[in-house]
């Protein structure tokens, strides 16, 4: 039975491993920062929720024991990954840090420029 | 008792400056005046003692720890030395009093004046060398302080400081040989050094202490190529100069060397150095007299000249001491016997002409030859007392300097009798110098007393017309000149009670060999060198217009003056060029230093020990990712050199402490790994906050060689450090001691280790890095608050 | 065991956070700093004494032996440091409360004092390498906030260079105790003592003994010393008088500790300690004819001085170590002294440079008469305390042949004479140019702490009997054995 | 630029909680897993240091008034004073005590005197981390004013 | 079992890589930031993965610490980018 | 991995040294953060690295790491932390009180006051 389980953990922590690694190819080959910023962010926290969960199941099934600081490490990184991605996109946004041609319309912009004219 | 004798004038030197402002002026002078004549009367009281060759010794401990006491002994020679300097001492506070302006500092004057009185006695009766060298060093300061009484003229005082530096200088090296003496002797002890000495004469350290006693000696008896310190000197008030540079602080060298004549006398060098330096010191300080026109100035080159004279004689009285001179021991004690005379009859006429050049300084307000002439008229008594003095100098019939001029042209004739240094080969040329000298000494002194008190009077309107000095000047030189004539007639009087006690000290029954005094000898040779200088001094002065001009031909700038002089600006300029351009203020420069420096000793340690073992085993093996991470640090550090942006550089820097936090990880460390990571973090969000107030950096323009030279000592270090590292790595010997910490449970009552240790076995550390970081902490908040008012002056608020 | 060991760090860095909180109130921050110190003080005097009848006294903290925990060791040596280094802070601390009173006091200047006399002590103290480390930080650190203190901006250039070599220092050091605990696996000063020598002198240690040189080298401003003219000049003048006459003596300290204690073994490092002994006896005589400064003259002679002591380090007899022991004591109230004077005389007439100073004597007699005894001091003249240090160092060096030393270390006296008599014959002597309305006062209890010290250095001079023995057992450093068994012989 | 942090300041809000609960975690469990005194002030701090990089220093000291730079003064004189505090009962300084003892709601549980030394560190190193940031903060208003 | 866990061991660590190429050669800060971020992430995967490998609950703090910082850097550094101030005296309005 | 860790530790320290021999205070402060990361490693290897399991006891090992490196570490990160704070503090000052950042031009002269 607890075999079963750390294999399935194990199992999880390599899907994880692999988000990871999509991820990175995310980051590598995407063309600008808020596409990139994009892989990073949904990805990672994928891959980092499923290695965490690996390995809470594993140490409850091999020992019995339940990490309540992995626990707080999930509920935490669930939080907090999103809000990082989304602050750092706009940090890079107010930068004037410039999309990828590719990209098309940047669809923000009216709508700021119309909102500084206001002030 | 005889430490009381010499601090008697330091407690009323002290008691002079408490009580200065309430007491006249005058009144000073003449409670410092009842010093040395009290202190005179105390001592003359044991001349009876000491002529039947006893000695007064007290003792008092002072550093028992390391032998140093306050030992003290009167014996012959230092009876003469207390009579003179408590003698002349009372007789120039008497002239003093006169002296001194309105405008002068009495309780200074007189404070310093007694302070060097002490000193002075401290020398000549200390029996223990270094309490012997505090007085000397104390003579020297006392004289400096003397020399720039009149501190707001520039030519006092650097003639004070050079008199000090030299005279110091002079005192340092002594100082070298005293503590040789001591390593060879084990004793501070005159008594037994003297004693000892002359069986060391094999000791490594005999001549190099011997040497270092002569520089000594030499430098404070203003002996050649020491001398040049005197005649700037004369920047002092005449008194002083009456006193320190006849009496007593020139003196003091001879004394020195009088005293360790019976512990060095028998060797070869001592006889030749003292006897060569002397003779060098009288013809060159005869020579240069003739060419001054200051009055003082002259009489500084004149005492130079005498004290040669005296050296002189005392090194060829050395050869007395060698056991192996045999029958002629009688001539050099009669050396020496003639060199303490003259020491005493020098002091007589010196002091007298000192006084009158200050008689005429102080009537007609300048002492400059061609300014002067014709003040017989006017200053009569003076130039009576002048000319005394300058007859009893020039060695002339009827004075005192006749007799001892005379014993030692006999003492110099006898150089070439000398039957164990072979002296026969040179000694004439020695004659030949010292008659030489002797007839310059005559020259001088005519020029003394003729150009000053003859001829027609050169008065400007500026001058008042000279007064004949008051009565109160006039004793004093009086009372030597009365002294110099005295001597000439009742010379054995001295002779029997002060001179023969003393050459008994010098030399074993040096009191029966001494001489009688007799002022006629017979038509012997020195009697016809004598007519000799006199007639061809006679000559030479009236001659004086057609030679004197040839002096200017002597080049200037080749004196020893001006070596000294260079000497001096050279080391300030070297200094300043050469700590200007290493301490340049730049950091960078710095620690290129530092790290030159740890990189080269390191180096050089190991070429000298030898090879350290040094392999690249590790006990533990490495993992993929572990290599992998090492790869990563190293390419993210090396990276930070080409950072473009501080940013760039800031999150490298973090890739660097996030690795090692991984790194902590894989080494089994989680408290450490936490505690790196949380304070890289902490860093890294200061070095932004920081960011803000400093500028991007740009990149560094440096020139290719500079970039070079940086990076080879960049990698030396880091290799320096990876060689130790690895050799330590091999180093197996020792067991840790931390085994003991893994019992923390029981002992401490914490299950992990590191903390057990931070908080328990090593929580000292802790509490004060708590301490570390609360200052920090103050520190940072007082740099932000703390900032220079606008406007402010610089360094107000001290 | 003596608790009161402790009391000499505790009670200062109690104090100093006490005051803290009392920023508003400076009386009371001057005399309770001034108290505590003057108490310690007497603490001192006693343990001098229990150290003298009871051998060198030691402290375990937390009661575990050696070498697992840390302890204190008072041996006479240090005690006699500490008990320079609390005189010299009484009287600064004194200067500071009776002059005018100065914004830095708001900027707990008192309690930084006392950390870092704190940080001195327990350097002084500490029988554990790697707490010698921290508690030299703790000096460093106060130091560092110290230096920066005062709101002039020449003192922030100075303390980002005094700062950053320092940091890269304390790196040395941390470099120098991670290879002494790689190889012989521990860190109480004694342990390590034993086990070096049981490696029979292994080259290895050699080298490792050169990070220590170079570590200490640093801080006592042996060779490299090029951080130490320009912070000492900067600061304001109480703290150039504690740095002067503290700080290069912690390093000193060390230097004897380390290499008396553990690495005493070979003549190498004698040799190079003599070497860079002789270096800074040059080095510091040019460097005090170069500048017109006062300030860096002052701060040059700290430097002759430095070399002057490392000359009887590596000179290593008993007379030599003696000697040196003398001159430290000499030197901490000299310096002190010599750097209050010269920010007296800056703050009286405004300028720094010699030449912008004359005839001073006249408006301030007793400035200027307790500025030529510490001329006479440095120098090394008798009957001032100088005199003897220098005296038994000669000696030593006679005794073992360092004839080079020993000339350099006569002619560096020469050097501080000149370099000093420069500033007293300019500054002191000549007209005066200050005329009785521009005078500033000068109260006489601001001289008053000028004139205790220069009766300190006068005493001491006369009264050497009196240190004598205490110096004598203090030389017992060249018997490290002493203080491994009073160390590791079981409580 | 007036920005708007909604989203950020709604989610700093329980994450500052976590933090905190979380470092008074490691603060207690150092004895016998990673954590202790430094780590755990160091936790809390980076917990401030959140709430200040997301708010502003004046809205943080209102709803935490707390002297930081006295904070860090207690902290070290806690520490000092509980190991200085066996001098007074014949230990050497710094002795720690530790005992086991059976409270009514958590059992057998340790009990130690470095606790109190720990909590003066923690103390020191949240006040003296949060002080130094807000010193400069402070520092830059000046200076641009 | 084994095998798996060295295998994602190293996938975890190509990903770091693939970040720190990011950092290094940005082109722009967010760049680099997002990237720091996406290591913060993998580390706490790589952390967790190892605490398996080596049998042991010392590093789960490590695993948090190392969330709670990567979220406090980025908010940092994010805030630098954006405003050059990271800690703010006033209110904003 | 020792051996390995001391080449890494010598690597830092040359990186290190080299931005201290620039003249930009930023790489200076650097320089100095990099010397305490090096040295923090380096004394970490002084202890041996895998030689036992983590130096928590209960941990059912024969053999625990070295602990007293690790604590030695600790002290010493703290205190370099408090170190760097203040020197960027000071470094900020500098700057504002001179408006430079460069050493060489921090250089001072003998005629200031």
């Amino acid at each position: 039975m607890s075999t079963m389980i750390e294999w399935f953990s194990v199992v999880l922590i390599l899907l994880g491993s692999i988000m990871a690694v999509i991820s990175a190819f995310g980051i590598l080959r995407l063309p600008d920062v808020y596409t990139r910023s994009h892989a990073a962010t949904k990805s990672s926290t994928l891959a980092v929720l499923l290695s965490l969960s690996g390995a809470f199941i594993f140490f409850w099934a091999n020992e019995g024991f339940i990490s309540v600081r992995l626990l707080l490490g999930i509920i935490f990184v669930f939080i907090t990954a999103p809000v990082a991605g989304h602050i750092i996109t706009r940090a890079a946004y107010r930068s004037k840090v410039k999309l990828a041609d590719s990209s098309g319309e940047d669809a923000l912009k009216p709508f700021l420029e119309k909102r500084s004219e206001h002030h | 008792m005889l430490l009381f004798y010499i601090l008697f004038p330091l407690f009323v030197a002290l008691g002079i400056t408490i009580v200065s402002s309430k007491i006249r002026r005058e009144f000073l002078g003449w409670i410092a005046f009842s010093v040395p004549v009290v202190l005179f009367a105390l001592f003359a009281r044991h001349i009876p003692t000491i002529s039947s060759s006893e000695a007064i010794r007290t003792t008092f401990s002072w550093i028992p720890s390391y032998g140093i006491d306050l030992t003290f002994l009167l014996d012959g020679l230092s009876l003469i030395f207390v009579l003179l300097i408590t003698g002349v001492g009372a007789l120039v506070i008497l002239y003093s009093i006169y002296y001194l302006s309105s405008k002068d500092s009495f309780a200074h004057f007189y404070t310093y004046l007694l302070l060097f009185m002490t000193a002075m006695l401290g020398v000549v009766l200390s029996d223990n060398i270094i309490v012997l060298y505090v007085f000397w060093e104390f003579t020297s300061i006392s004289s400096f302080l003397l020399i720039a009484f009149w501190f707001h003229r520039k030519n006092s005082r650097n003639g004070a400081i050079k008199s000090l530096l030299i005279t110091m200088s002079g005192g340092f090296t002594m100082l070298a040989g005293f503590l040789m003496l001591h390593v060879m002797t084990d004793s501070f002890s005159l008594r037994v050094i003297l004693a000892e000495l002359p069986q060391l004469t094999d000791h490594t350290l005999f001549y190099p202490a011997m040497a270092l006693l002569l520089i000594g000696a030499f430098t404070k008896s203003a002996q050649f190529p020491f001398h040049i310190w005197l005649p700037d000197a004369m920047e002092a008030p005449t008194p002083v100069s009456a006193y320190l540079h006849s009496a007593t602080m020139v003196k003091a060298g001879i004394y020195l060397i009088a005293r360790f004549t019976p512990g060095f006398g028998g060797d070869v060098y001592w006889f030749w150095v003292i006897t060569c330096v002397g003779l060098v010191t009288l013809f060159w300080g005869s020579f240069n007299a003739v060419r001054q026109n200051d009055l003082k100035a002259l009489l500084a080159f004149s005492t130079i000249s005498q004290l040669g004279l005296i050296m002189t004689l005392l090194g060829i009285g050395s050869a007395g001491i060698n056991p192996a001179i045999g029958e002629a021991k009688g001539l050099y004690t009669f050396a020496l016997f003639t060199a303490l005379f003259h020491l005493v009859n020098h002091s007589t006429f010196k002091g007298s002409l000192f006084m009158v050049v200050g008689i005429v300084d102080h009537q007609v307000g300048t002492r400059d030859l061609r300014r002067l002439g014709g003040l017989m008229r006017f200053l009569p008594f003076t130039f009576l007392l002048a000319m005394i003095g300058s007859f009893a100098m020039a060695g002339l019939p009827f004075f005192n300097g006749f007799l001892s001029k005379e014993m030692f042209l006999t003492a110099v004739l006898s150089i070439g009798d000398l039957p164990i240094y072979g002296g026969a080969q040179v000694g004439w040329l020695l004659v030949l110098v010292a008659w030489l000298a002797s007839v310059f000494t005559f020259v001088y002194s005519m020029i003394l007393v003729f150009r000053t008190f003859t001829g027609r009077p050169i008065v400007d309107e500026e001058y008042k017309v000279p007064q004949e000095a008051s009565l109160g000047m006039l004793i004093p030189p009086g009372i030597l000149g009365v002294l110099a004539i005295g001597l000439f007639f009742f010379p054995n009087l001295l002779s029997d009670y002060l001179l023969k006690p003393a050459v008994e000290v010098l030399v074993e029954d040096g009191a029966a060999l001494a001489p009688k005094i007799y002022a006629w000898h017979g038509f012997n040779t020195e009697l016809f060198l004598t007519l000799g200088i006199i007639t061809l001094g006679i000559v030479a002065y009236l001659l004086l217009r057609k030679w004197r001009p040839y002096y200017q031909y002597i080049p200037s700038n080749w004196t020893f003056n001006t070596l000294f002089r260079s000497t001096l600006s050279g080391y300030e300029r070297l200094g300043e060029r050469v700590t200007m351009r290493y301490m340049n203020g730049n950091l960078p420069s710095y620690f290129l230093y530092i790290f030159s420096f740890f990189i080269i000793v390191m180096w050089t340690t190991w070429w000298i020990v030898g090879p350290i073992n040094v392999t690249f085993d590790s006990p533990s093996s490495m993992t993929v990712y572990e290599g992998l991470l090492a790869v990563v640090m190293a390419a993210a550090a090396i990276a930070i050199l080409f950072a473009h942006s501080r940013l760039t550089a800031i999150l490298l820097n973090g890739v660097l402490g996030f690795s090692i936090a991984i790194f902590f990880v894989f080494f089994r460390a989680p408290d450490l790994a936490l505690t790196q990571l949380v304070i890289e973090a902490v860093t890294t969000i200061l070095f932004l906050v920081c960011f803000n107030y400093l500028p991007e950096w740009k990149v560094e323009k440096l020139s290719i060689t500079k970039k070079v030279r940086n990076g080879l000592i960049a990698i030396a270090g880091g290799l320096t450090v990876t060689i130790v590292g690895l050799a330590v790595n091999n180093y197996t010997k020792f067991e840790s001691i931390s085994s003991f910490y893994e019992n923390s449970y029981e002992l401490a009552g914490g299950r992990n280790i590191v903390n057990a240790i931070l908080g328990d076995f090593r929580a000292f550390d802790t509490m004060l890095e708590g301490l570390v970081l609360f200052i920090a902490g103050i520190g940072v908040f007082t740099l932000i608050r703390m900032r220079q008012k606008k406007g402010a002056e610089p360094r107000e608020n001290q | 065991m003596s608790n009161s060991l402790v009391f000499f760090m505790v009670i200062p860095i109690v104090v100093g956070i006490i005051l803290i909180f009392f920023r508003e109130s400076p009386k009371l921050q001057s005399w309770a700093s001034i108290g505590v110190v003057t108490a310690l003080f007497g603490l001192g005097l006693y343990l001098l004494q229990e150290v003298r009848t009871q051998g060198i006294l030691r402290l375990d903290f937390g009661g575990w032996e050696p070498p697992f925990g840390i302890l204190f060791v008072a041996d006479t040596f240090s005690l006699l440091l500490i008990l320079t280094t609390l005189l010299v802070t009484i009287i600064c601390l004194l200067y500071v409360a009776l002059s005018p009173r100065d914004r830095m006091i708001n900027y707990y200047f008192y309690p930084l004092v006392l950390f870092l006399n704190a940080g001195i002590i327990g350097s002084y103290l500490t029988g554990d390498i790697f707490n010698l480390f921290v508690c030299f930080e703790v000096m460093l650190l106060s130091s560092y906030v110290l230096i920066t203190l005062g709101g002039n901006r020449i003192q922030l250039r100075e303390a980002m260079k005094y700062v950053t070599i320092n940091i890269v220092s304390s790196w040395f050091f941390l470099v120098g105790i991670a290879f002494l605990y790689g190889s012989v696996g521990t860190l109480n000063m004694a342990h390590i003592a034993q086990r070096v020598a049981e490696s029979g002198s292994d080259p290895l240690l050699t080298v490792v003994s050169i990070v220590f040189l170079t570590v200490f080298s640093l801080k006592a401003g042996l060779l490299l010393y090029v951080w130490l003219p320009g912070s000492y000049s900067s600061t304001p003048t109480v703290t150039s008088a504690l740095f002067g006459a503290l700080l290069t003596k912690v390093g000193v300290y060390a230097l004897f500790r380390v290499f008396t204690l553990i690495f005493n073994e070979g003549t190498l490092l004698p040799t190079f300690i003599a070497i860079m002994a002789g270096l800074t006896l040059i080095g510091g005589s040019l460097g005090a004819v170069a500048y017109t400064d006062i300030r860096k003259i002052a701060a040059y002679n700290v430097v002759i001085a430095v070399g002057f002591m490392l000359a009887g380090l590596s000179i290593g007899n008993t007379l030599a170590i003696e000697g040196t022991i003398f001159y430290i004591l000499h030197d901490m109230f000299a310096k002190a002294l010599l750097f209050l004077l010269i920010g007296t005389m800056i703050f009286l007439t405004n300028k720094v440079h010699i030449h912008e100073m004359s005839g001073l004597l006249k408006n301030y007699p007793t400035l200027g008469w307790t500025f030529f005894i510490v001329v006479l001091s440095l120098a090394g003249i008798p009957p001032f305390s100088g005199f003897m240090g220098k005296l038994l160092v000669i000696e030593g060096a006679l005794e073992n042949g360092s004839y080079v030393l020993l000339a350099l270390a006569i002619a560096s006296s020469l050097a501080v004479l000149y370099s000093l008599l420069r500033i007293f014959s300019q500054c002191f002597w000549g007209e005066t140019i200050i005329s009785a309305e521009e005078q500033r006062p000068l109260p006489v209890m601001r001289l008053l702490p000028l004139v205790v010290l220069a009766g300190i250095t006068l005493a001491l001079g006369l009264g050497v009997e009196v240190v004598a023995p205490y110096v004598q057992a203090a030389a017992s450093l060249l018997d490290p054995s002493t203080y491994i068994n009073a160390v590791l012989g079981g409580t | 630029m007036k920005i708007n942090d909604v989203i950020l300041k709604t989610v700093v809000k329980g994450v500052v909680l976590i933090i905190l609960t979380f470092s008074i975690y490691l603060f207690l469990s150092g004895h016998h897993t990673p954590g202790g005194g430094f780590i755990g002030g160091l936790v809390m701090a980076s917990a401030f240091v959140l709430l200040f990089l997301t708010y502003d220093v004046e809205t943080v000291s209102e709803g935490i008034p707390i002297s930081f730079k006295k904070m860090s003064a207690v902290g070290v004189l806690i520490s000092v004073s509980s190991a200085t505090a066996p001098i007074f009962w014949g230990e050497p300084f710094l002795s720690q005590n530790f005992g086991y003892f059976d409270l009514p709601i958590f059992g057998k549980t340790e009990l130690a005197t470095v606790t109190i030394f720990e909590a003066g560190i923690a103390l020191t190193v949240v006040g003296v981390v949060v002080n130094i940031i807000l010193s400069i903060s402070e520092g830059s208003n000046k200076w641009k004013a | 079992m084994m095998l798996v866990l060295t295998i994602s061991l190293v996938l975890f660590t190509c990903a770091i890589f693939v970040a720190l190429y990011r950092i290094i050669v940005g082109p722009s800060m967010p760049d680099r930031v997002v990237a720091l971020d996406m290591i913060g992430v993998n580390l706490i995967s790589l952390v967790a993965v190892f605490s398996i490998v080596l049998h042991t609950h010392a590093y789960l703090e490590v695993i948090l610490i190392v969330g709670i910082l990567a979220f406090i850097s980025t908010v940092g550094i994010a805030r630098f980018i954006e405003r050059g101030e990271i800690v703010e005296h006033e209110h904003d309005d | 991995m020792e051996s390995i860790i001391i080449v890494l530790v010598g690597i830092l320290t040359s990186v290190a040294i080299y931005l201290l021999l620039s003249k930009n205070l930023i790489r200076i402060i650097l320089g100095t953060a990099i010397l305490s990361h090096a040295v923090h490693l380096l004394i970490l290897t002084m202890g041996g690295l895998k030689s036992g399991t983590v130096p928590l006891l209960g941990e059912n090992a024969e053999r625990y790491i070295d602990a007293l490196p690790q604590a030695l570490i600790l002290t010493a990160i703290v205190i370099s932390f408090a170190v760097t704070a203040f020197i960027l503090v000071l470094a900020y000052r500098v700057y504002q009180e001179y408006g430079t950042d460069r050493m060489d031009e921090l250089r001072g002269s003998n005629d200031e006051q």
